[in-house]
């Protein structure tokens, strides 16, 4: 009997291509679809550093070829944004005026940078570097750039702000505690990062906010809620991510902070699941909600996103706790970030 | 400095103003200094359904063949587009609209059809010509706009060309139009990021040192018209032939000429023919039904022996067919269309600038051997634009060929007498002593009906006679590559032999041993050159837009030997990567 | 206070649908340019057929090329799509074959006045029961926009781009010294007028001829819509339709008119002449 | 219409179709009022039926004034809900819809004509006479306002009944200064009060006069006492110091007392209460302030206006925590227990209920809880003479009428805590009702007026133009005072780009079928798919019509029909139909006052 079931996956990160091949491998007859607003093909995200550092080239990027959604059969629609679900008539509406139908959904729509509301008058001054468009919008303006401040901070913002210095650039880094991501900075981390950085002749301030932000030419001035004042050629801002569920609400898909799961991954609204880092689990352990943080992370809620899709009731657990490594410091963190 | 060569397509419906877009952009490219080819298809529907395609090739190098594969796509109409997307690269750009007035239901949209490498830019075409001038006519203006942003092609040099396409508008319309451009340009500067890799910006230009020229084959047969002193031009629309008549309609009255539009194909030729009798140098220019209604009286032009030059560009299929696709599959109506053995001059270009040269040799033929020359283009060579070098003009032996009586001939003047080249004085209206009457009947020198075996085939051989004297006037087909051993050879006529030429250059290149042979005039043909050609190779191949191999039926009485045939009837030009690859598949066998 | 009466939609489709006249359309939206005067014409006909509870299958409309040949493919009847100005001919051959079918032949001025003008005197002096309809848009439409042989003197076209150097032929003047037996003239804008000469024309036995004004709005900028309807006049009620020297003072009068100028009632259609002189 | 014969006028020329100039029409058709509402969605939305598009052009043309008194004929406090309007319009603006953009800024502009509106402005009332008959009002809040005013102007003689020092309700003291200037409201109340209404400020009807005292003195009573008695979550630790009511805390702090809030505020709930504290708590000098809700922000019923500024003031929403007991030592609250919550369907599988999740508590510590869960009604004033619909006074289906003969209650204590805009309109329509009775028939009803309309000079590019931002005071000079207010209200030169974004849903385009050749020259310039060749339309159960078949066969295609519920009003089809049969009609659901 011929099948005419069509999965859509929205996202083409991690969790969206694992969902895919699980989707692919386990059914051969359903037409399965990307959706994703980015126009470039899965790509490492950690590797956006050096790709504007210029040491690695833009296919070395890519994690697999064309050619491998051809032959798994996957239709691939890329620089095409999803703006409406219609759970009702399982329906998606696309901003380029095209409504697609879908018999069961994936939402794996990742997760954007985060300007906390204070900052966010200034959000037009800052560069970004979480998606490939942030990259090339970035690296011109890169090269030509003496000084560079960054505001906020995690992990890829500290090995940023090293190999900015290492590129001989100045660098002053607003070490918010709050924002800090995936986790809470503790106040010993957050000196032992000061040190760190201190010898590498990055200016830092703990705590203390721009309280004005203007562009001057193609330069900008801060000027600190302490009174400093300081000119730089370029802003980042690394203030955590925030899940894409923007499009989502109103749908009748229940969010909060992400798109809200049980721990099959599935929504409050039948045959539409969510994974990644667009998705809120409610973990007993924690006593809370959690929304996962990373790459291998989202691979296998995708996977187990998939599976349920299929029939399956697999439950996805927070793994164990694990140790990272902050400039060396060695940090217990979970793969989680608590809201 | 790198090297660029790329095939941009638009496509729409009719109507969306697709043909002009693609017009604008080839003007602009070449004036830069790229090489163009560019051609048109497009429905017979000037509204509703129909589907256009502005395909333009552009390059820094020399172009023989309009390129099969697009690098960039151009999407003014979801529907019509899907079915061009399967000839765009891997990695080709699809430009498309973002934000058409009305949801798409699923798969109606080009954007769920892209093959997971291609690239494409979501522009909101609809909108912003909305915004720019109030309607969405300008989306064709939007969607260059944002070609120009996204592909480094200079914004003002582009307005300029706009304007220039648009200046005998009014004022609203070239300001409309340049408006769309810009909304176009300004919003992908700004909104779009490029993932490609494609620019014109970094490109190293040969140097121009002649005059340029922008034209089609339709272009360039009106100019030889005019230049080889036509005084009438008479036809009826039909297409692909219409622009000349457009020409001859603005051009031919400021040199004294006459465009009679005529109310049939009948009438055009019968006017030809008139004229000719008179002794003024006549053209009418139709396309394959056109031409059927006139072989009523291509006959009466070669009996009466009266000069007439008729320009057939073909479209496809039988009957009112394919009107706007290009086919070549005329030729046997061309080469022996009309009642009796009727002994006619066929030329057929194979490149716009050869449409130039053959409507010269046309009109000097068909006045020295008082015969009726027809000049074989197609739908493709019509309208496909190339920037050529300014073509020589003909020169004065060419402008007055007539052979006149002499006092001697006029002593007793017999019209169609017997002679050794076929061709008889032939005295002008207004001669005195050089009275006669022409007609259709058989008849005798005098011009006299006559209908006795010995004057039919007298008469017959004299005709026919005509031919040897022609095939000396024209020089020898071209040969290109070794005179001997050679493993292909590829014959081939008209447009496609363009594209054929190209294919073997390019299989030379990667190692095989191809040659390449061609003639512009296909009656009289050279037959000993293609003899020799012939038993130079080891295969022939002949590649032609049409069903049955006319081209290839037609040298095989004289070729005498298997042919291999390489046939299109898609209604496109014939792509020289197909010949290539015919070549390099001939070749795979002969090492087998 | 003058109270304006409501219009309801839902009552105006109700109203559409009892009416009928769309049991005259096939079910292929028309292709010309949107805007164009060759709809009121369809519309016309339509309701006229439906008017004359016309059934469909004993309807054949004959076209040739142009904008108007593809007349047939929009109405719900015989049609016949033939080639470039011989729809006259062909459609003659119908007529000639089954009388009892109503026969249309359908052509723009291109196909009717040019390529096959010399085919209208013939089947005007034979009075041929079938009825013209000349879709007259004063140029050629689908070969884009040159002169065609009503295009008026001086207009600038595709084709003389200084001015048409030619006279343009007056359809209903030389229908009327063809001697054709029925003869009017109706204005695409004009739907209540085009319908009532449409049934006259329809009833009419012998050949009639209907010129039809419309604009192209497409290649035409001069011959507008508004230009067209201030410029056309209904013929007066006084007008009597059996003098055909009335009909000439009219037809060649400096105004427009719209109207039947001409019915010679009394003239006997080919086929019925034919009977007459073989029956005595 | 009827068919028109083609007739020669006096210059010789053909009239294509009959022109309707200068008629109107009037209609209680079901479909005319189906129509407004489908057609006109923000004065279907707004539950005083504002003539939205109309005082919009207005401000348009700069009559600011007119603007001001098109809203005021169904709402009497046009600068007061300019600002803090729950703006229920704007969510149903069609320039909202997903392929349009954002909606119009309606309350901002409502705002703006009331700003704007000049110095010489002059308010003509037209008063009936005289009726003799005196009604007395309980509560001069939105809704005792709004009916006084009316009864005014219908002729009868009011008294408004106030426990309070001033007038004005909610208004007065449930509204921080920072979202509402007081000056504003004082204006817009004395504008009421001019008109002879008797105020008796500082009379607690229930104390110091009886209901039935006042039945027996006023032919008529009217309840307007509002929502003023908080809920109860009935938690452990409520009567903890540091535990506030939210109604209480905004009233004490809006008659000017500085409570202490210490560093960190948790509040419980999630209405327009709970983020008027939240925000009067930080500028109280709080550090952290927290709004905790039991579901989602999706569920909260304030606007996104509202939600930002308060995000913007660094105040967070928690979502998923059901307060569980309230901690304290020394009688003074410390912290906070909460269960994390999860969302379940309701029965009816719309909504959403927040079920605790087992085993999730956990503790929060705070200095201050304020409970701003909503508000019931305070009856106590009728002595228990009343029957009730829980704690809300029940009136008699359809009716104002309580089971008290002559005593009419409405507004929040019928309904249950609304918002300003609900509770003005009721206060109306009581005082219709309470009219009606008085005079022994309806002299106010609803009509849909129609009218012939000329073709506008809205433009396409009009569309494009970006919803214009409320120009609001810097975070760091709000944060210090209580009354500084935050929303700095538009010039005139933006109301007017504003204003221009309207798409004027009250004009109708209509194309007349009679004369329609079906060319599709209005389809072809037509911006999105508001023109289709119909083959049916759906008429819906109230008589309204639904949408628009299309015909894909021409045989069906009974008649090209826009479709006014797309239609943009770019008026390009009204200038390409070579027939010049499309019309325009204003549309507006209008009041209508009867007269002899």
């Amino acid at each position: 009997m011929p099948k005419f079931d069509h999965y859509i996956i929205i996202g083409n990160g991690p969790a969206g291509n694992s969902a895919a091949e699980v989707l692919r491998m386990h059914d051969d007859q359903a037409r399965v679809s990307i959706i994703s607003d980015e126009g470039f093909p899965y790509y490492y995200r950690h590797m956006l550093c050096e790709f504007i550092s210029g040491k690695k080239k833009e296919d070395a990027l890519k994690v697999k070829p064309a050619s491998d959604y051809k032959e798994k059969n996957i239709r691939m629609r890329l620089g095409q944004r999803v703006e409406r679900i219609e759970p009702e008539t399982k329906t998606l509406y696309l901003k380029h005026m095209e409504k697609v139908k879908f018999t069961r959904l994936i939402l794996a729509t990742g997760a954007s940078p985060h300007v906390v509301p204070s900052l966010s008058r200034f959000e037009k001054h800052f560069s970004f570097m979480s998606k490939y468009s942030d990259a090339l919008k970035v690296k011109p303006l890169l090269s030509p750039a003496r000084k560079v401040a960054i505001l906020g901070g995690d992990l890829v913002s500290l090995k940023f702000a090293k190999m900015l210095s290492a590129m001989k650039k100045e660098v002053t880094f607003f070490l918010y505690k709050d924002c800090f991501y995936p986790f809470e900075l503790t106040a010993d981390m957050a000196s032992a990062i000061e040190k760190h950085f201190s010898g590498k002749k990055i200016k830092t301030f703990a705590d203390i906010f721009p309280s004005r932000i203007e562009s001057k030419g193609k330069a900008f001035e801060i000027e600190t809620e302490n009174g400093e004042n300081l000119t730089v050629d370029i802003i980042f801002c690394f203030m955590g991510m925030r899940p894409n569920i923007n499009f989502i609400q109103g749908s009748g898909i229940d969010t909060e902070r992400g798109v809200l799961v049980d721990e099959h991954l599935k929504t409050n609204v039948s045959d539409i699941y969510a994974c990644g880092d667009c998705a809120q689990i409610y973990n007993p352990e924690l006593k809370n909600y959690w929304i996962s943080v990373g790459w291998e992370n989202a691979g296998i809620q995708g996977e187990t996103a998939a599976l349920n899709l299929l029939g399956e009731s697999k439950v996805i657990k927070p793994s164990q706790k694990k140790i990272l490594d902050v400039e060396g410091l060695k940090v217990n963190t979970s793969w989680w970030k608590e809201l | 400095m790198a090297d660029i060569d790329i095939v941009i397509e638009i496509c729409g419906s009719a109507g969306e103003g697709t043909i002009s877009a693609g017009e604008i952009l080839s003007r602009h490219m070449s004036s830069l200094g790229f090489e163009i080819m560019s051609f048109d298809s497009y429905p017979s529907e000037i509204r509703g359904f129909g589907k256009c395609v502005a395909h333009s090739r552009i390059s820094n190098q020399q172009i023989l063949s309009p390129g099969k594969y697009t690098d960039i796509l151009v999407v003014l109409n979801d529907s019509h587009s899907i079915p061009q997307l399967h000839a765009v690269r891997e990695n080709g750009v699809v430009i498309y609209d973002s934000q058409p007035p009305a949801y798409h239901e699923e798969d109606k949209s080009i954007a769920g059809w892209m093959a997971p490498g291609m690239i494409a830019y979501g522009i909101p075409l609809h909108s912003l010509a909305n915004k720019a001038a109030g309607s969405a006519r300008g989306r064709n203006m939007v969607a260059l706009g944002a070609m120009a942003a996204l592909f480094g092609i200079d914004e003002e040099g582009f307005k300029t060309s706009i304007m220039k396409r648009y200046a005998t508008k009014k004022q609203v319309v070239i300001d409309s139009n340049v408006n769309s451009f810009e909304e176009g340009y300004v919003w992908a500067k700004k909104n779009v990021q490029k993932l490609d890799h494609l620019t014109f910006s970094k490109v190293k230009l040969r140097k121009v040192t002649q005059n340029r020229i922008i034209i089609n084959g339709n272009q360039a047969v009106a100019q030889a018209a005019l230049d080889s002193g036509i005084k009438l031009f008479a036809g009826y629309p039909i297409t692909p032939a219409t622009k000349i008549m457009e020409i001859m309609g603005k051009e031919l009255p400021k040199r004294g000429g006459i465009m009679l539009q005529t109310e049939d194909e009948l009438s055009a030729i019968g006017n030809v023919i008139g004229a000719g009798f008179a002794g003024k140098r006549a053209m009418t220019a139709t396309s394959g039904p056109g031409f059927t209604l006139m072989t009523e009286m291509t006959g009466l032009a070669v009996m009466a022996e009266v000069p007439a030059v008729v320009v057939n560009s073909q479209r496809g299929g039988p009957s009112t067919g394919l009107p706007t696709k290009t086919e070549q599959s005329d030729l046997s109506l061309v080469l022996a269309g009309g009642s009796g053995d009727s002994p006619r001059i066929v030329l057929a270009p194979s490149t716009v600038e050869e449409c130039y040269e053959s409507t010269c040799l046309a009109f000097y033929l068909a006045e020295k051997y008082q015969t009726l020359a027809v000049l074989l283009l197609d739908f493709f060579l019509s309208n496909s634009i190339r920037n050529i070098d300014e073509p020589s003009l003909p020169d004065k032996k060419m402008l007055s060929a007539n052979i006149s009586p002499s006092k001697t001939d006029l002593k007793d003047y017999r019209r169609f007498q017997l002679t050794e080249s076929g061709i008889s004085p032939r005295a002008l209206p207004g001669t005195p002593l050089g009275m006669f009457v022409a007609t259709g009947l058989e008849h005798n020198e005098r011009g006299k009906p006559a209908y006795d075996s010995k004057t039919h085939l007298e008469m017959t051989e004299k005709r026919y006679r005509k031919l040897d004297g022609i095939l000396k006037e024209v020089s020898p087909p071209t040969w290109d590559g070794p005179k001997a051993n050679v493993d292909i050879g590829v014959i081939s006529w008209g447009s496609t032999a363009a594209s054929a030429h190209e294919a073997v250059l390019k299989a030379r290149k990667v190692g095989v041993n191809a040659a390449f042979m061609s003639s512009m005039l296909l009656v009289p043909l050279n037959v000993d050159h293609f003899v020799k050609f012939s038993a130079a190779c080891k295969t022939i191949l002949v590649p032609e837009l049409n069903y049955s191999g006319q081209f290839a039926a037609h040298l095989a009485q004289y070729l005498n030997r298997p042919i291999e045939k390489l046939n299109r009837i898609t209604g496109l030009p014939m792509p020289s990567e197909d010949i290539f690859e015919k070549i390099m598949e001939i070749a795979d066998t002969q090492k087998r | 206070m003058d109270h304006i009466e409501r219009f309801y939609i839902d009552e105006k489709l109700a109203d559409i649908k009892k009416d009928g006249f769309l049991n005259y359309r096939s079910k292929e939206l028309p292709t010309w340019c949107p805007g164009c005067g060759y709809f009121g014409i369809t519309q016309a006909i339509a309701k006229a057929c439906n008017a004359l509870s016309l059934p469909n299958e004993n309807i054949c409309v004959v076209s040739g090329i142009g904008c108007a040949g593809r007349y047939p493919i929009f109405m719900k009847a015989y049609g016949f799509h033939t080639l470039h100005g011989r729809s006259v001919p062909i459609a003659s051959g119908i007529k000639l074959a089954n009388e009892d079918l109503t026969v249309f032949a359908v052509g723009g001025d291109g196909d009717m006045l040019g390529i096959g003008g010399g085919h209208l005197p013939h089947i005007a002096r034979k009075n041929i029961d079938i009825t013209l309809f000349l879709f007259d848009n004063m140029i050629y439409g689908l070969t884009k926009g040159q002169s065609s042989a009503t295009t008026p003197l001086g207009q600038k076209t595709n084709s003389h781009t200084k001015g048409n150097p030619d006279s343009p032929l007056k359809p209903i003047s030389l229908a009327l010294a063809y001697d054709a037996s029925f003869v009017a003239r109706g204005f695409a804008g004009d739907l209540d007028g085009m319908q009532d000469i449409f049934m006259k024309a329809i009833r009419h036995k012998g050949f009639s001829f209907v010129h039809l004004i419309t604009p192209c709005v497409t290649f035409d900028k001069v011959n507008t819509w508004d230009v067209m309807r201030n410029g056309y006049h209904p013929i007066h009620e006084s007008h009597d339709v059996t003098d055909r020297i009335a009909a000439m003072r009219l037809a060649e009068d400096q105004r427009f008119f719209l109207g039947v100028f001409y019915q010679d009632e009394k003239r006997p259609s080919y086929q019925e002449y034919l009977r007459q002189i073989h029956s005595a | 219409m009827k068919e028109k014969k083609m007739t020669v006028s006096k210059g010789g020329k053909l009239s294509a179709g009959k022109k309707r100039e200068g008629n109107v029409f009037f209609s209680e058709d079901p479909r005319d009022f189906g129509y407004a509402k489908e057609n006109i969605p923000c004065q279907d939305a707004c539950p005083a039926h504002t003539n939205i598009p109309g005082y919009i052009r207005s401000i348009y043309e700069k009559h600011y004034g007119r603007a001001y008194e098109m809203n005021r004929m169904v709402n009497i406090l046009p600068g007061v809900l300019g600002r803090i309007c729950s703006r229920p319009c704007e969510l149903s603006c069609r320039h909202g819809e997903s392929d349009l953009g954002t909606s119009v800024n309606i309350c901002h502009l409502k705002r703006s004509c009331a700003d704007l509106k000049p110095s010489w402005h002059m308010i003509k009332e037209e008063f009936y006479a005289p009726s003799g008959k005196t009604v007395g009002i309980i509560g001069a809040g939105p809704a005792g306002l709004a009916a006084a005013h009316e009864l005014a102007i219908l002729g009868h003689n009011v008294t408004l009944y106030e426990a309070m020092d001033k007038p004005g309700g909610m208004l007065m003291y449930g509204i921080p200064a920072f979202r509402l200037p007081r000056d504003i409201l004082n204006l817009e109340i004395n504008n009421i009060l001019r008109m002879g209404i008797d105020l008796k400020t500082g009379v607690n009807v229930g104390r110091d006069i009886t209901l039935t005292e006042l039945i027996d003195v006023h032919d008529a009573v009217l309840s307007t006492v509002g929502c003023q008695e908080p809920f109860n979550l009935d938690l452990p630790g409520e009567d903890l110091d540091g535990v506030y009511s939210g109604l209480d805390f905004v009233i004490r702090v809006n008659q000017g007392e500085r409570i202490p809030v210490g560093k960190k505020v948790a509040v419980i709930g999630g209405g327009y209460t709970a983020i008027d504290c939240a925000r009067l708590a930080i500028r109280l000098g709080a550090e952290e302030v927290s709004v905790n809700l039991r579901k989602t922000e999706t569920f909260m019923r304030i606007d996104e206006h509202e939600k930002h500024e308060a995000k913007t003031e660094k105040i967070k929403i928690n979502g998923l925590v059901a307060p569980f007991q309230i901690n304290g030592t020394d009688g003074k609250v410390t912290s906070i227990t909460f269960e994390r919550t999860r969302l379940e369907f309701t029965k009816d599988g719309k909504g959403r209920n927040a079920v605790s999740i087992p085993d999730s508590a956990f503790a929060a510590p705070v200095d201050t809880v304020i409970l701003a869960v909503g508000q019931t009604p305070d009856t106590g004033f009728t002595g228990g003479k009343i029957e009730l619909n829980g704690k809300r006074i029940k009136t008699k289906a359809g009716s104002y009428e309580t089971g008290i003969k002559r005593f009419y209650a409405a507004g929040d204590c019928v309904t249950g805590a609304t918002n300003v805009i609900t509770a003005i309109a009721e206060g109306r329509h009581a005082a219709h009702e309470i009219d009606a009775v008085f005079v022994g028939k309806k002299r106010i009803t609803e009509t849909i007026r129609t009218e012939t309309a000329s073709q506008t000079d809205r433009s396409r590019n009009d569309d494009f133009i970006k919803a214009s931002v409320m120009p609001t005071l810097e975070v760091t000079k709000r944060l210090y005072a209580l009354t500084g207010e935050v929303e700095q209200g538009y010039d005139d030169k933006i109301a007017g780009e504003e204003s221009k974004r309207c798409y004027l849903c009250n004009l109708r385009y209509f194309i007349d079928t009679s004369q329609c050749i079906y060319c599709s020259a209005c389809i072809d310039v037509a911006p999105r798919d508001c023109i289709k060749i119909t083959r049916a339309v759906e008429i819906k159960k109230d008589g309204a019509y639904g949408e628009l078949l299309s015909a894909t066969d021409w045989s069906e295609g009974l008649a090209i029909v826009i479709d006014n519920k797309r239609c943009i009003r770019c008026g390009k089809c009204y200038e390409v139909c070579p027939m010049h049969c499309i019309h325009i009609e204003k549309v507006e659901l209008i009041e209508q006052k009867l007269e002899a």
